[in-house]
């Protein structure tokens, strides 16, 4: 029972930092190393909000979430924009940019481990005689919309589609009408957005740290190449993969297991599943 | 409606096209026959402004290439250095050789994807047409477009940028690896659409006999050069090109 | 050499500066006669950042060597695995440094004492892991004895100082009756500790010993809270808890939490008349209280520097080392004397025996110091859902 | 026939998930023939090259080649007897001048061992074959033509880069799939005569075709796929006879009507 | 408007074509040898410039991370795997040379070679599982191996555990230290590039082209991924013994992130697929990160600015550049 509750809570967790650094990806081709950093930022963008000027909470996260997504396009527009296409460039391009953000919070004094968000709703309830916070709850409630919606959005509608085109064959797109450099900077905002979304949702249970970008990261990329780029459903899959294994070796096998466990079970999903759960990009470069 | 006038184009050192000017009225369609690297798909690349912005990706990565030279009018407006999007917005829509469908969607998000710059309604009939001349497509809706067969993708490339609302169609090599039968249904629905939707169509080919029953009008190109062009009647009483170009 | 953006590295840092500027403003050090001043060269090792090799340490610390021509190094490298890699660096150039923040690990002064000849430029100011793991079991004998808590859970993070602790205490801790009966152990970056505080629930845990210098270790005090545990958090090494800030960024809920802040002065008490002389003063400079493990230390280390090259009369290194092995001064948090063996201060439970330790508890906002017993402040209290 | 079959094909069935693309076909080829598949765009003629070269691991069936049970054996394994094909979706190295991409297969075991096209089990300097090569498949050697990127070539080079590959391995069976669309006809004339000296050479030709006029021309034997089944086998004008040919590969048309476009 | 192009021409000979090398005239062979001659002497005396600010230690880290970078280069540009896993290879060859040297007192010139080929055996056989994996899903994994490794070694408690493997050797004389570096690293450069101009190089990058192609024309391309793997893990490892003994010291954080990411943005910077950039790039990255030390905490932004500024403006690479520059004579020219 607690596994599953926990399980659950931890999956969705996962699943919310992957699902920015999916969404780009999977529109534009863009291995967003500045992920990370653009979690760690939005929150303490929304820190200084509640703090510093005193605004109330749903206006902070709004407007949080406003910025970030500027930041994001901002960073596409001056600097990703020119490397197009060349993916190596882009990771590093996009990781020194994250490193710079991350570097210069840190400079700026956002360090150390006193800064945090207060939860959206106070208190826990129990569900057997497991005890959850409500904060818990919601998070699952509001990750799981927002992956339907996501879903929606990137299968059904127009701009959607039209995205994930440009994602497989950029000139293709061009010629369709598809106004590829802003159709980026759309996704990248978007993406960034949902960084700061997650982040919004995930820092009231701890505390906001400069050092989470990485892991953040880590995690983000993992759980987008388990399922297979590109694929949503994939995505939550192996959110839910690797949540519910790290939890069954806490449980089972001891904590410090739970690592190594998850990156094995990365490891291995991959050499039995060339391009993840739900890809197919092997099979598509294969096919002759 | 869409007019080249002295077109030039360099790869380097190379010239792919030389001084080219075509012309096509509204509601023709338009050959463009040449044998293999005649430069028939440089020149479709230019006219959709997609070689243009090759040229500037090229040059914000380093090496400046390809020169370009010339005009090209859409409806008597200059679209020369418009970027690509925005022509095939104006309805000038490229359907590229070597079918660059997007392999990792469906054939039905191929399609919609397609109809990006349609609305609703349009998309829908347009579809219905496009599973009209192609039901081979119809069964396929599901499936992953990278995985179709060479044939398949093909029609496909041309469904997507018929799903475009195209004024102005540009086709680059259609028939590549269709069937005969295909051909037929192909070759026929060109002159359908011309006919039902009042489109301008240009098209290449290096086999020409296929289309020449339906084309108006038709260049011929060679080294990069036009060295002969007039209406069918005119090129089909030109021994030498029959022999080049009609197999006949 | 410190990990300036961390809070280890930065309280060091301040408490450096601090007691430079206060030697200088009295003239500065007397080398044989003549008058000269300390300059403070800091450099940023980054080596608590994840993702940065050790040797990135290692090229500051030789950076400050060979071209800001460093004669003393102070302060670190932070982490522990840092430190005893720099180690050969520095008996390679012969340049003394006092360790005054961060390593714990007993592995440091171990080194030295098994290799004086080539390690003896190695010193360190503070506690270390066993120092505080005494302290520790004092206080559960206390907390036995008066409320009659008998089971203790351990959760420590993935690193060997911590993880090291853990076992330790795990094992003295049985030794001396306690009932253990668990051990959790964390890798650096958890973000979720609710199964390891189920399964302490369910064992009947009424004492959880913390190991955890990471900053999600503030994660784990709030599920605690929030979960309504009743076992009391005891923080061996707790960084989040020591930082002032840490009441405001719970909420609330780091009520009861307990930590050990290695040496007196780093919460406020009387354990010298130093003690509060240097809480007023970094106070003052920095217009924050001194947080962290490594202040008052760090603040000491130029003091017993000053003294030590003072009566050397050169600031030859030989000479040095043998002077700062005869330190006796009365600092902070005690009677600060080296091991002339293995260079490591001698700890004391008294302030007039040695250097003390703290351990402080969070009660209503405040940090009450509640060991040892020479210079506390307040006693232990349980929170609510713990009383019987 | 007394003469050996070099491949044969029996009862390949491949499915792709639900979708059966080969059910159940069989045919074998003999030393020096050529032979021609042709059959609706989707009919699962590419598939059944994918299966024989190993490309992909069909669902059932075997595949002998000179008697040798090749069925499962990896594509390198397979090419390396002697077993080689075109893709029809063109796949040329991209990044290397055309004649580079020739000098590539002189470097496999195979060619190694047999000298390269025409070689006498001895290997000449590697670049000055791969022109040769080249050469004698259409492209011109004074111009620059072999040295430019394959990157930029137009169509009808790659196809003829294609079959350019195969020929450097010296092998037993070309399998050639669509080489001769995006050729115009004058660029098909002059294929001809090559692919009817490789038959005198005694290498065996798979074509799959549907320029059927130029295919007539050369193919020994024509056999008919559709809907992953084999519906006919003959030469020519049999299977041009064939009703069933007829409907499927015709539909409702007249056969003359179609045949003009092909 | 008068109509123009820009012209380029190649200067004079056949350089450019391979294999041909027909030295006609001393100007000739002087326009060949003459960049690898600045490189080679340039590389020479950077032990010999003045000490200003620990440069010593800079000439070698540079060479150190040179290795990783060509390695990666190689792997990336002529394999076509793209591995984040330069950490891997660094921690392999370090913690083997560091057993090696403290548990067996090995001294350090003889565990190099040993750390490297052994290193590049172990690399070579953990990776063979994955060689059918492709792109970004490779480089994850390579990313993924040598975090499992630092998990496996804290919570095992192996070799060391966190505190690392303590009690290594150091060079004898700096001298000897900067000298070996920059000679492996010269004679890696040159090696490696002669090797992807040889037969087997052309292998290579029809496998990074195409594999499937390889694949028609009867050449096993696991044999040839697997060799790849097999040169850039050695020479990974190299690096990683070289660290070990450079620094006196072997840990966990020899799997750090940085030994991974660091080469890739100098081959980045340096004009990926030339072999020498990821060499030039490690000539302007490190030692512009030692001298932003003196910034504290905001080195690590300025850094990281320059960086993107460099890829921003010259994101074909500065050796790609220099080499059109060199090669070719551009002109405007009237059509
Ligand atoms: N990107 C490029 N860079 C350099 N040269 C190119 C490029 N693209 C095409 N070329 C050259 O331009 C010439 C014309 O090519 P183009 O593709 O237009 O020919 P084509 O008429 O379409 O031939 P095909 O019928 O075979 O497709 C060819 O010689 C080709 O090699
Ligand atoms: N890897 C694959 N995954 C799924 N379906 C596939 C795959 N390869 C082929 N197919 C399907 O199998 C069927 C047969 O394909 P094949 O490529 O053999 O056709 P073909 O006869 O070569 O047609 P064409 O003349 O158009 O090239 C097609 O419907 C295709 O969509
Ligand atoms: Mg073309
Ligand atoms: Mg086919």
């Amino acid at each position: 029972m607690d596994i599953l509750i926990y399980g659950t809570i931890n999956s969705v967790v996962l699943a919310l930092y992957a699902l920015g650094f999916a969404l780009v990806y999977g529109i534009s081709r863009l291995p967003n190393f500045a992920h990370g950093a653009l979690y760690v930022l939005s929150g303490f963008i929304t820190w200084s909000l509640l703090n510093i000027l005193g605004l109330p909470y749903l206006p902070a996260i709004i407007l949080t979430m406003i910025i970030t997504a500027v930041i994001g396009a901002l960073i596409y527009q001056f600097v990703l924009i020119r490397i197009r296409g060349m993916e190596i460039s882009e990771i590093i391009a996009s990781y020194a940019i994250g490193l710079a953000i991350i570097e210069s919070l840190r400079y700026f004094g956002f360090r150390g481990m006193t800064y945090t968000l207060p939860a959206f709703v106070e208190g826990s309830i129990d569900i057997g005689d497991i005890p959850v916070d409500y904060h818990r709850l919601i998070i699952v409630g509001i990750g799981l919309v927002v992956v339907l919606l996501l879903w929606l959005f990137t299968h059904y509608t127009k701009i959607g589609l039209a995205l994930r085109g440009m994602a497989q064959d950029e000139r293709a797109a061009l010629m369709l009408g598809i106004d590829s450099d802003m159709m980026a900077i759309v996704a990248m905002a978007f993406g960034s957005m949902l960084a700061a979304l997650a982040a919004i949702l995930l820092l009231p249970l701890g505390n906001i740290v400069v050092e989470s970008g990485y892991n953040v990261l880590i995690l983000a990329i993992a759980v987008c190449i388990v399922g297979g780029l590109g694929s949503w459903v994939g995505s939550i899959f192996a959110a839910f993969l690797i949540g519910f294994a790290q939890i069954l070796t806490a449980v089972y096998l001891g904590s410090h297991y739970q690592m190594v466990v998850a990156l094995l079970a990365i490891i291995i999903t991959l050499i039995v599943k060339p391009s993840g759960l739900f890809g197919q990009q092997k099979e598509l470069e294969e096919r002759v | 409606m869409l007019e080249a006038t002295g077109l030039m184009v360099f790869y380097e050192n190379m010239l792919a096209l030389n001084n080219i000017s075509i012309k096509c009225e509204k509601n023709q369609i338009v050959g463009v026959f040449g044998a293999n690297s005649a430069g028939k798909s440089t020149l479709m690349y230019t006219l959709s402004g997609i070689m243009q912005d090759i040229r500037k990706k090229e040059k914000m990565a380093g090496g400046e290439r390809i020169t370009i030279h010339g005009d090209i009018f859409f409806n008597g407006k200059s679209i020369t250095d418009t970027r690509p999007s925005r022509i095939a917005r104006m309805g000038v829509i490229l359907c590229p050789e070597r079918r660059r469908i997007f392999k990792e969607s469906t054939v039905l998000e191929n399609l919609k994807i397609g109809g990006y710059l349609a609305s609703r309604s349009q998309a829908k009939e347009t579809m219905e047409y496009v599973f009209k001349i192609f039901p081979a497509l119809k069964e396929l809706k599901k499936r992953t477009g990278g995985f179709l067969s060479g044939g398949e993708q093909q029609m496909l490339a041309i469904g997507r940028a018929l799903m475009a609302q195209p004024k102005i169609l540009l086709l680059d090599e259609p028939l590549l690896g269709l069937s005969p039968l295909m051909q037929l249904t192909l070759v026929k629905a060109t002159k359908e659409i011309r006919d039902d939707m009042g489109l301008t169509i240009i098209v290449t080919e290096q086999y020409a006999r296929p289309v020449i029953p339906i084309v108006d009008y038709a260049f011929i190109l060679e080294n990069g050069a036009a060295v002969l062009e007039g209406t069918r009647e005119e090129l089909m009483n030109n021994p030498d090109v029959r022999a080049a170009y009609f197999g006949v | 050499p410190l990990s300036t953006a961390y809070l280890y590295g930065w309280g060091a840092e301040r408490g450096i500066k601090l007691a430079v500027e206060e030697i200088n403003a009295t003239g500065g050090v007397d080398v044989g006669g003549e008058k000269r001043l300390f300059k403070v060269e800091v450099i940023d090792t980054r080596d608590l950042e994840p993702g940065v090799p050790v040797s990135d340490a290692l090229m500051a610390v030789k950076k400050l060597i060979l071209s800001k021509k460093a004669d003393f190094i102070m302060g670190g490298p932070v982490r522990s695995e840092a430190a005893l890699a720099a180690m050969p660096l520095l008996s390679k150039h012969k340049k003394i440094s006092i360790v005054t923040t961060g390593v714990l690990t007993p592995k440091y002064h171990a080194m030295v004492k098994k290799n004086y000849d080539k390690f003896k430029y190695c010193f360190r100011i503070h506690g270390e892991a066993v120092q505080l793991v005494g302290e520790i079991m004092a206080n559960f004998t206390e907390l036995k004895q008066k409320h009659g808590l008998n089971k203790v859970f351990i959760i420590a993070q993935d690193v060997s100082h911590a993880r090291g602790g853990a076992g330790f205490i795990g094992k003295v801790a049985a030794q001396k009756g306690w009932e253990v009966i668990g051990t959790e152990i964390y890798p650096t970056g958890t973000t979720d500790f609710s199964m390891g505080l189920l399964k302490a629930k369910r064992a009947g845990a009424e004492i959880i010993n913390i190991w955890m210098d990471m900053p999600e270790s503030a994660i784990l005090l709030k599920q605690w809270y929030n979960m309504k545990i009743p076992a009391l958090p005891f923080g061996s090494t707790l960084a989040a808890a020591e930082q002032p800030g840490f009441w405001k960024a719970t909420h609330g809920k780091g009520e009861y939490t307990l930590c050990n802040v290695v040496n007196a002065g780093n919460a406020p008490s009387n354990a010298t008349p130093w003690t509060m002389k240097f809480y007023n003063a970094y106070t003052k400079r920095w217009g924050v209280e001194p947080e962290g493990l490594g202040s008052s230390s760090s603040y000491m280390a130029p003091y017993v520097l000053k003294e030590a090259i003072e009566r050397a009369g050169s600031i030859d290194p030989d000479k040095v080392i043998i002077e700062l092995e005869k330190t006796d001064i009365m600092g902070v948090y005690g009677r600060l004397r080296f091991n002339p063996k293995s260079h490591q201060v001698i700890p004391g439970k008294t302030p007039e025996e040695g250097a003390v330790g703290t351990i402080l508890q969070w009660q209503d906002g405040k940090r009450v110091v509640v060991y040892p017993k020479s210079i506390a402040t307040g006693s232990i209290k349980l929170p609510p859902w713990m009383k019987k | 026939m007394n003469r050996q079959a070099i491949l044969e094909v029996s009862g390949i069935t491949k499915k792709f998930g639900g979708i059966t693309a080969l059910n159940n076909v069989s045919f074998s080829i003999h030393t020096g023939e050529i032979l021609g598949i042709i059959g609706p765009n989707g009919s699962g003629k590419t598939t059944i090259v994918n299966c024989i070269t190993g490309f992909i691991k069909m669902t059932s069936g075997k595949i002998y080649f000179k008697g040798k049970n090749i069925t499962g054996k990896p594509a390198h394994k397979i090419a390396d007897m002697g077993v080689t094909r075109t893709f029809q979706i063109m796949r040329p190295y991209y990044s290397l001048p055309a004649y580079k991409n020739v000098v590539i297969p002189l470097f496999s075991p195979r060619a190694k061992r047999t000298g390269g096209w025409r070689g006498g089990g001895k290997l000449g300097d590697r670049n000055t074959v791969g022109i040769d090569i080249l050469e004698e498949i259409g492209f011109e050697r004074d111009s620059f033509v072999p040295y430019k990127m394959a990157s930029t070539l137009p169509t009808g080079y790659l196809k003829r880069l294609e079959l350019a590959r195969c020929l450097a391995l010296k092998p037993e069976i070309i399998i050639c799939d669509e080489v001769f669309s995006g050729l115009s006809m004058s660029e098909i004339a002059s294929m001809v005569p090559l692919i009817e000296r490789l038959q005198m050479d005694g290498i065996t030709v798979i074509m799959i075709e549907h320029r059927l006029r130029e295919l007539f021309r050369v193919a020994n034997r024509i056999m008919v796929m559709n809907f992953g089944e084999k519906i006919a086998e003959g030469t020519a004008d049999e299977v041009m006879a064939d009703k069933t040919v007829k409907e499927a590969y015709f539909g409702s048309k007249e056969v003359e009507e179609v045949m003009d476009y092909a | 408007m008068e109509k123009r192009r820009k012209e380029r021409i190649d200067r004079g000979i056949m350089v450019r074509s391979d294999s041909i090398y027909a030295l006609m005239s001393w100007r000739e062979l002087a326009y060949l040898a003459a960049p690898r001659m600045l490189l080679i002497i340039g590389m020479l005396l950077l032990p010999l410039v003045p000490e200003s600010w620990n440069w010593q230690g800079t000439v070698t880290l540079v060479c150190v991370y040179a290795m990783l970078a060509i390695s990666f280069d190689f792997l990336a540009h002529y394999i076509g795997l793209v591995s984040l896993g330069g950490a891997f290879f660094v921690g392999v060859g370090g913690y083997l040379a560091g057993i090696l040297n403290t548990t067996y007192g090995i001294p350090p010139l003889y565990t190099i070679p040993v750390a490297a080929l052994g290193g590049g055996v172990i690399c070579t056989l953990l990776l063979l599982p994955c060689l059918a994996l492709r792109g970004v899903y490779f480089a994850i994994v390579t990313l993924m191996y040598p975090l499992l490794l630092v998990r496996l070694i804290e919570a095992l408690d192996i070799l060391g555990g966190t505190d690392g493997l303590l009690g290594i050797d150091g060079f004898s004389n700096p001298w000897v230290e900067q000298y070996l570096v920059i000679i492996m690293v010269l004679l890696f450069l040159f090696g490696i590039r002669r090797m992807v101009n040889m037969d087997i190089g052309l292998v290579f990058r029809g496998v990074k082209d195409n594999d499937q192609a390889v694949r028609a024309s009867g050449i096993n391309i696991f044999y040839y991924k697997g060799l790849a793997i097999f040169i850039a893990s050695s020479l990974g490892c190299l690096a990683g013994a070289c660290i070990i003994y450079i620094f006196m010291w072997a840990g966990i954080s020899l799997f750090v992130l940085d030994y991974s990411i660091l080469p890739i943005a100098a081959t980045v910077i340096g004009g990926a697929g030339t072999l020498v950039g990821p060499v030039l790039g490690c000539l302007i990255l490190i030692p512009i990160s030692e001298l932003l030390r003196d910034f504290g905490t905001l080195r690590i932004v300025f850094y990281s600015l320059i960086l993107v500024g460099f890829i921003v403006f010259k994101s074909e690479g500065i050796m790609v550049w220099a080499q059109r520059k060199y090669h070719q004579i551009e002109r405007w020219t009237k059509i």
